[in-house]
């Protein structure tokens, strides 16, 4: 069997079976990147509260060509709108909601997702590379939950899904589940559990492409 | 639709029980939710503790709580009636040796709410180092000071009073009625505010909201309300 | 020589001499009592900004009868007003504020003061008395300076001013100046030092009223 | 009378010198002060330390201060240029081992400086445990969790923008401007901000007052204010 056979869910599919499983009430923070895409599949009226790092709370849709307010970015520096009942806090604020477990979720990216829940997001670890981490690591020590949304192998095929991480790790038994174009996995206290298997997609295949043994739902 | 507001003050303070921890915000009597706080007191509840920073003095809910016999200990930096008051509550509880007191200096239990509430589970502070209030504690020198090591203070429930709300929670407060109500609110599983002023989601100008509404369980509207 | 002969400043006398040394743009936090009388004499038109622990910076003066604002108390839970320019805090700013050395100056009573700055002023250690701290312990650790506006010696006429303080201490080496109804005395690293007498008392009256070695300005 | 208002950027920027170690406010290039940076980085100067979240973009006028050679030491979370910019000076500099890097995670550095500010000269967080950024550092378990000792960030001055401004120093700060700027005006010595707005005494509302002016020393009016 061929990879070329596996194909799972698109990126944006994975974004919107994240956004499903997020209930209305929830205060989340979506990391940079695919992560973001999240927030275009929550539909309006399920009323969930994103946080931006950078001190807000209630961000809506990106605003119309033309109407950004200089004054308002998101964490990955992108214009934003503000929705009714937003509020703005100040950087040490904003990360005590992070820290103090007020996050009721943090979908992140990531490099390795380890069967403890370690997770490895912010350095591959090359020497002479520029390390930068962000808010990665409060983040992911701090959300009640942390979801990784990540490919379930890397470009050259090897898992990201690993029975310990081998990058350098963002935070300690972090992630409680995983969002991959292949599957949803939750991080239990046995290991990682299958909740989901993207369509035409086998566990054995799925198996076959994850570095620590799966259990079923069952 | 996210609604916390809720419609009186039986549900506000649904699920309180006996042995509860709970926190009441306030100093002196501006920012005590007083209304809950009576409330509460009609419960028949038992073995509270008590977490407010005037929790011995002479007004409010607080020594009808005591009188009843509700409370078990408080954890307080003043308890003590205002000068000229009769010889409060707390006092003879605490002499005759009915309640617990936790003696915590003001800033260091501002301080302790302030961190449970942001993940931070203790720091040093020079606060009362060298002092009784430092006995048994972990000391070391910091930057050439004396510290003392302080736990981050976590409540189930706090009880606050807000001025303004909109039905995601977001509250603003009124001159000193922020005090200890805006710390306390980040630091309790369950925070219920009464609020004196209800205002439609969006009412509230993001930069005016003082406690974000995701630290905000339930409101509801003071009797007084415009 | 009688005690009768050796009266010094009255109780207003000393607040006006200590409000006599505080100079335009202080941050200002008068404790409870006596020192609550030292804002009274500080011209209006001399900007101090007085702090309040429950979180006002910028208080005015008493309101008139009957024009009290319900939400605006001092930490004495006396009604105040606000000065132009003054702003709210909450309790854990606030004190930030206090620990962090932003005041420049905290007027506090006191049981006794040691040649160290050590200050005693929150508990006479009776066994029995419900003790009561307040912020006390944070004033005397963190302001920038801290004076002690107290009687010399008490009601049965010991001193004040001391070697060693006996009464439960409030802060360590924490008094940088001590205002009486006999002198103005500054803590220095060699002790006790006279800054000024009150008219009528002279330098042998206030040694043999003090518990500790006196030094002169010289 | 108490007037912090300076006529000038010159005049904000007095006292800086070589060696100095300088807070800079903002998010990204919201909420960075500009105007103060782009003329810091005129002065000549040599050996700073900056500490900035975003030390190592390639907007405002942090590059330029690098470029000339200016700064000896970054202390950041995110020294990497926006995505789609041409590689950053930051990166070349440090590649080349003439520029140090702190690397410090966000919400660390936001509470370390904020600490400064408020007193508590340490804290622990489980922010960062067991990862490379806590190697070295003091670490134990506090109430079940592994948690890392971080210490206060002083800094002699810090450059802040902020939207209002009063005679005091009072500041307002306009939606996600408010980011690093208020937790640094209150962790510097010599507080220094550039205004957008410039209100009379009493002009704010005290309960919209965000940095207390006791916290700032200079205020330059920005000149595109109205």
């Amino acid at each position: 069997m061929s990879d070329a056979m596996v194909r799972g869910w698109s990126r944006t599919g994975m974004a919107e079976r994240a956004a499903a499983d997020i209930p209305e009430g929830w205060v989340v923070n979506l990391g940079i990147g695919l992560p973001t895409l999240v927030a275009n599949y929550v539909p309006a009226e399920r009323e969930v509260i994103f946080h931006s790092e950078n001190g807000v709370l209630g961000m809506g849709p990106a605003p119309a060509p033309g109407e950004a307010d200089p004054w308002l970015i998101n964490a990955g520096k992108q214009p934003i709108t503000l929705r009714p009942g937003a509020s703005i806090v100040g950087q040490s604020d904003s990360f005590g909601i992070i820290r103090g477990g007020h996050l009721d979720l943090c979908v992140l990216g990531g490099y390795e997702v380890a069967a403890n829940g370690d997770l490895a997001n912010w350095s591959t670890g090359k020497p002479g590379a520029v390390p930068a981490v962000g808010g990665a690591m409060d983040l992911g020590a701090g959300a009640k939950r942390v979801w990784a949304l990540m490919e379930h192998v890397t470009r050259d095929g090897h898992p990201k899904l690993v029975e310990r991480c081998a990058y350098p790790l963002t935070a300690l038994g972090s992630v409680t589940r995983v969002y991959t174009d292949l599957a949803v996995i939750d991080v239990t206290k046995q290991g990682f559990r299958v909740v989901d298997i993207a369509p035409g997609v086998t566990f054995a295949e799925l198996q076959a492409r994850t570095g620590a043994p799966l259990l079923t739902a069952g | 639709m996210i609604d916390k507001f809720v419609p009186d003050i039986d549900a506000a303070l649904d699920g309180i029980g006996d042995g509860a921890t709970i926190m009441i915000g306030g100093f002196g009597a501006v920012g005590q939710p007083h209304a809950l706080v009576d409330a509460l007191a009609e419960r028949g509840l038992r073995g509270l503790t008590i977490i407010a920073n005037n929790a011995g003095a002479d007004f409010g809910g607080l020594p009808k709580l005591m009188e009843r016999g509700a409370i078990r200990k408080v954890v307080c930096s003043y308890p003590r009636a205002t000068p000229g008051a009769n010889k409060a509550t707390f006092e003879n509880l605490y002499t005759a040796g009915k309640i617990e007191l936790e003696l915590v200096p003001q800033g260091t239990l501002a301080e302790r709410i302030r961190a449970a509430g942001a993940g931070i589970p203790a720091f040093f502070t020079p606060t009362g180092a060298g002092t009784k209030l430092a006995e048994g504690k972990e000391t070391r020198m910091v930057n050439g000071r004396l510290c003392v090591l302080e736990h981050a203070l976590f409540a189930e429930f706090a009880l606050i009073e807000a001025w303004e709300a909109d039905r995601w929670g977001n509250l603003t407060y009124r001159r000193v009625g922020r005090n200890f109500n805006q710390p306390m609110a980040s630091a309790a599983t369950v925070t219920i505010a009464l609020a004196h002023r209800r205002r439609e989601l969006g009412e509230i100008d993001p930069d005016a909201v003082v406690t974000p509404g995701l630290f905000v369980n339930r409101v509801v509207i003071a009797e007084d309300a415009a």
